[in-house]
């Protein structure tokens, strides 16, 4: 598991093949999670910031299903997709922090989060604007014919937004190469999906457009894994777009402000009786790969690797007044870092 | 005087509106139940019922075009965009179709709705979550367009977009929320529209702002060494040419200062204006003071010298009144 | 039927409880669309304009089927749908001939129909635009507590657009009484339904918003005005939205421009023999109501009247200059002319 | 000569781009099948094949999201916006999303994509199907944007758009499609982006214009008896201050002609820049020559005087020339 302190995005993505570095992985993105959540009353961390604890499993089990070269599109929420697809907790923290380490320089913050060697495109602030720009991954990955997809992750609130309507109409009828993954963890903001939504499974909505809709227990990573296996052949193969959603939840609120009291009583305690790392964890036990106290020493090692990473990014130096200026438009100073998908 | 926080005056403006007027409805993401995502609609929902005060779903483009629809049956709905941004969405409803509705009834059908969206950058929210984007929504004659700009205009602003009959668009500049003001409220108090304000008198130099600038405008003017006219035009469309040229008039000199980039700015119509009206009368070049050509960083070291500072206006306005000449903008040598 | 030739828009309303007159609006229907498509090629019309002709018996049972102070949205596609609702000949030809007597004044044109005295607000030039607004015609009714509803008319082509899923959702969960009407002629501009939606029937996607899905024939009023029946009334009694698809078709062309060359060779031939105003002057024979040469009478009555008004239309005078500076916004020029909707 | 229609300027510099680069695509509403809404993407489809001429659903939001998305991954997405208006409804993809890749990503990403799409008035379209609005797309700083005037720029502006690295949006004035020019199409002919061209030269007025406008500029100068230097600024943003300077440091005076209200338009920015940097050189005051404060209408009558013409664009800038005084706008009166 020490391959997921390594500094690479790719090797980190690798590392996943590993069920134990995923379970790993996991406990990483928790530990970071938590971690920012200190930072910010720290006075670390600047505006908002939109943590992901209790869906740990769906990050990992989506980036354990599809390859460092197929493309990602994620939200705000997106430190621990970021995490599971290779990006380092020093790109992480750093950027959360404003730090030139950071995988946006420093630039993007919390909510723009980019490592395009995973194939994570950056992090969108603009509810489904992530869904058509992954139909567009996708038509370049077509136009290849490289056999790549794309993923469009989202909330259950993002369904009711326009965009999500037009980009899957968009990939049915063009039949492209994309899944576009529901995280349903019950609230938009602080509005429980019952309160904007006539429907409660999101999936049903694949019957507009004729592809499949597919419902998995988002808190069991090989569950997830599962969920994500037809939906990347079927599309791999050519056969068109699929609709997945993740039965999930956030533990912590909305966003760094929210207590989030508008959850009826009983609620988290009832998902933090399933939470996704320990239902991994026993099942690794009972696999005899997991030793009974593993997950202990698993949870202190990378909380101890994780403060070092947070020494680190507070020794690493905010952007220069000249990054302010660079890679606004071709014409700017930067110099030419284009990555090439599928050229390398 | 008590002392208030500024997101107090939106929900005192909201709350005093809708005692006194039943039409006046609330539409929103999360401006019911959870009192507002920044908190300017606490204890409405409460006060005035769900029929009154309601909570949408992520549909920018349903909840503003409810809210055309509403308005001309009848209804007088203020729409929370939450970010201007947000607006990308859904801005056909409020360029194309409100703002039309009027001139295509020829006056039969009027859409007296307003549009309060939380704008502007200094908190790190990055640069998809701090423009104030006050362009999308000039260049439509059937919409008007303000900006807030302390706890007096924020009432007295929001008081008269919901009594007008026209869409209004009231940008509130998200970083005042938090800032605290002595401030006593007065229930007749209104903002006109189309009306700017001195904000503090000077005679050496004009500097015509909008929005948090104001405050920047107002230190930069305490400290100076020379004389600035500070005025807070509030109303960005139709805006206050009158006071303008009156001021600039008698200072001889013409600065703006705004949030925006200079090719999308209003300071651009308000030189122009000013070049035009003012010919011959001026002493010294008119002068912008804009945020440069990039996108608004989120590292709190790059969006603090990216947006202009007290210290930096002062130095601006004072270079030009003492030599006459336009300063360079603070980027020129550093980019 | 002489009624119809009345120059209120409200009485031309109330006629339509005579079946007779619902032929007659249907004839006169497809008559003003022939002598637009003859006054474009005299010169008479500017920029575009979009013929429904074939789609008559949609008009007039939408019409029929609801109340004048009911409020209806409608698009560029709306020369029917006005006149069903009330809209005299010469508002609809002076409109889109730009002279003073048209509806609008001469400045909206072809495609800004308006008549708030039966209801129809202007109509709207960008698609999916008239379904948010119908939601809000229909909260304000529902705060009025009047029973009114709202009916938003758009195309087939328009249940892509986002504005459309945005639409049906804030409807079901508000449970406005709102009727969303597709008008499904099977083309989008030049492009088949086919082409650009991966499902054959619109209603279906009714599902996704847990709403009622109503499938009806749209050549035959009589059908068009049974499928209304049951969605008004739920809307009345408060009960929420409904999705109703109207199967029908175009005879001409998208718009002035098109020769429709792409539709499959006998399509309109098929529908032609199904013409909704045959299949209604059929019925109405068999009723008795009709004599066997009565649609031909009515047809030719029908020709001559629009003849007048057409002759009327063209010496009714362009907009004066100061027309253009009117009715811009509060202060302008022109002044209150203010309709108020259920308050007189 | 041949003599052409300018839609074919469009045509050719599609088809070639396309012969050129493989990965250069479109997307629009019935651009493929049927040639196009106006026929500018005819043939294309049978000859570049239908995995890259590609007919949407109506649903801007989803295929301007995925040019973004297919440039980032090494495609160059043309999409044909029909009407600029129905940018409307997914404004976001490109001024929130597309400008700001490069940005964040810090070069690592780029979206080199095109956005045509038909803009302006003369032809009786009606409010919602006329405007220009082009200031929804500045104030983006990883966006450019430019406007045809003839069969060459048409040609040139949109190979070199196709060929920049990042988001360019190309406004093709709708009027110009069905007008003949004498044209020769070179294949290596590029209109360069950030270039403006002196239309006509002269001696006593600049008159900064784009788009349908530069025609009427040239006509008003051909019958003037004052001679005026006409530019055709190409590029709105960003736009050439060097050209403009020059010209005016030559002519002592500048004129703006431009479909759109003075709030709006660029034309602000252009006479503040010059008011700014050419201060005390002016003979006579800037002057913007704009639409009034009034949606574009219908009737033909009305659009006719509406829109700047010939005659009155003559007698606006000989009237500066004469007098050095700013005449008043034709609607001063008639409003
Ligand atoms: C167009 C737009 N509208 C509103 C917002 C504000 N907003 C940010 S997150 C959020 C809730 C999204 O909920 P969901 O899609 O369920 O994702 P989750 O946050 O639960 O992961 C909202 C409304 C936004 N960013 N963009
Ligand atoms: C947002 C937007 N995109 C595109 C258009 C151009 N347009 C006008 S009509 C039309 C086809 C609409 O088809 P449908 O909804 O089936 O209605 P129909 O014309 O068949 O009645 C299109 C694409 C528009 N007006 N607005
Ligand atoms: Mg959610
Ligand atoms: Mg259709």
């Amino acid at each position: 598991m020490t391959i997921s302190n390594s500094n690479s995005p790719l090797a980190r993505r690798e590392a996943l093949k590993n069920r134990l570095d995923q379970l790993q992985r996991m406990v990483e993105i928790r530990a970071v999670e938590n971690r920012i959540q200190k930072l910010f009353a720290e006075g670390h961390v600047r505006g908002s910031t939109h943590l992901a604890n209790g869906q740990e499993a769906v990050a990992v089990g989506i980036a354990r299903s599809i390859g460092p070269d197929d493309i990602v599109t994620c939200t705000y929420r997106g430190h621990g997709h970021a995490l599971a697809l290779g990006v380092t907790p020093a790109g992480v923290i750093g950027e959360i922090c404003g730090r030139t380490i950071g995988c946006a320089g420093g630039v993007g913050g919390s909510m723009h989060l980019v490592e395009p060697s995973v194939g994570l495109l950056p992090t969108a602030a603009i509810i489904g604007a992530g869904l058509p720009i992954a139909c567009g991954a996708a038509m370049a990955a077509r136009a290849r014919k490289n056999g790549r997809v794309a993923v469009a992750i989202f909330g259950d609130g993002t369904a009711n937004i326009g965009a999500f309507h037009e980009a899957l109409n968009f990939a049915a009828i063009q039949k492209l190469p994309v899944i576009f993954v529901c995280e349903n963890n019950l609230y938009g903001e602080y509005s429980r999906i019952n309160l904007t939504t006539p429907v409660e499974d999101i999936a049903v909505r694949a019957s507009s457009y004729n592809i499949p809709g597919i419902i998995a227990d988002g808190q069991d990573v090989d569950k997830v894994a599962d969920a994500m296996a037809g939906p990347v052949a079927r599309a791999r193969r050519g056969e068109g777009p699929s609709l997945v959603e993740m039965k999930t939840y956030r533990y912590s609120g909305h966003s760094r402000s929210d207590p989030a009291t508008y959850r009826p009583a009983g609620e988290l305690d009832a998902w933090l009786k399933r939470d996704p790392i320990a239902v991994f964890a026993d099942k690794l036990i009972a696999e005899k790969s997991l030793a009974p106290d593993g997950l202990e020493k698993m949870q202190a090692e990378t909380n101890e690797a994780i403060e070092r990473v947070v020494a680190e990014v507070l020794e690493s130096p905010p952007p220069a007044l000249s990054d302010l200026f660079a890679h606004v438009n071709g014409q700017s100073p930067g110099g030419d870092r284009r990555y090439s998908f599928w050229r390398n | 005087m008590a002392k208030i926080w500024i997101r107090q005056a939106v929900l005192r403006a909201l709350d005093d509106a809708m005692s006194d007027d039943p039409t006046v409805i609330l539409m929103g993401e999360d401006v019911a139940e959870a009192g507002g995502p920044f908190k300017v609609t606490e204890g409405l929902l409460a006060k005035h019922g769900p029929e009154r005060v309601i909570d949408t779903p992520i549909s920018e483009m349903a909840f503003m075009g409810a809210a055309v629809g509403a308005a001309v049956c009848g209804l007088k709905p203020v729409v929370e965009i939450m970010f201007i941004e947000f607006l990308g969405v859904a801005l056909d409803q409020l360029t194309t179709q409100a703002a039309t509705m009027r001139y295509l009834s020829r006056g039969r059908l009027t859409t007296p709705l307003v549009v309060r969206a939380s704008a502007g950058a200094g908190q790190g929210f990055g640069c998809q979550h701090s423009q104030m984007l006050d362009h999308w929504m000039r260049g439509a004659p059937g919409l008007k367009l303000a900006v807030t700009s302390n706890a007096r205009t924020t009432y007295g602003l929001l008081r008269s977009a919901i009594e007008d009959p026209d869409p209004v668009v009231v940008l509130e500049p998200r970083i005042l929320y938090s800032e605290r003001e002595e401030h006593e409220f007065d229930p007749a108090y209104r903002t006109p529209l189309g009306k700017a304000e001195i904000a503090r008198p000077g005679k050496d130099a004009t500097l015509v702002t909008c929005g948090a600038m104001v405050r920047v405008a107002n230190e930069a003017a305490a400290n100076s060494n020379v004389s600035i006219e500070v005025i807070d035009l509030l109303t960005l469309w139709p805006w206050d040419r009158k006071t303008v040229l009156e001021s600039v008039a008698r200072t001889g000199r013409l600065v703006t200062l705004e949030e925006a980039t200079a090719s999308a700015g209003w300071g651009g119509d308000v030189v122009a204006t000013v070049a035009e009206e003012a010919f011959g009368k001026l002493k010294a070049p008119p002068h912008r003071i804009t945020l440069p050509d990039a996108p608004i960083p989120y590292s709190g070291v790059l969006e603090a010298r990216y947006l202009p500072n007290p210290a930096y206006v002062g130095e601006q306005v004072a270079a030009l009144v003492s030599t006459n000449k336009a300063p360079a903008p603070w980027w020129r040598n550093a980019a």
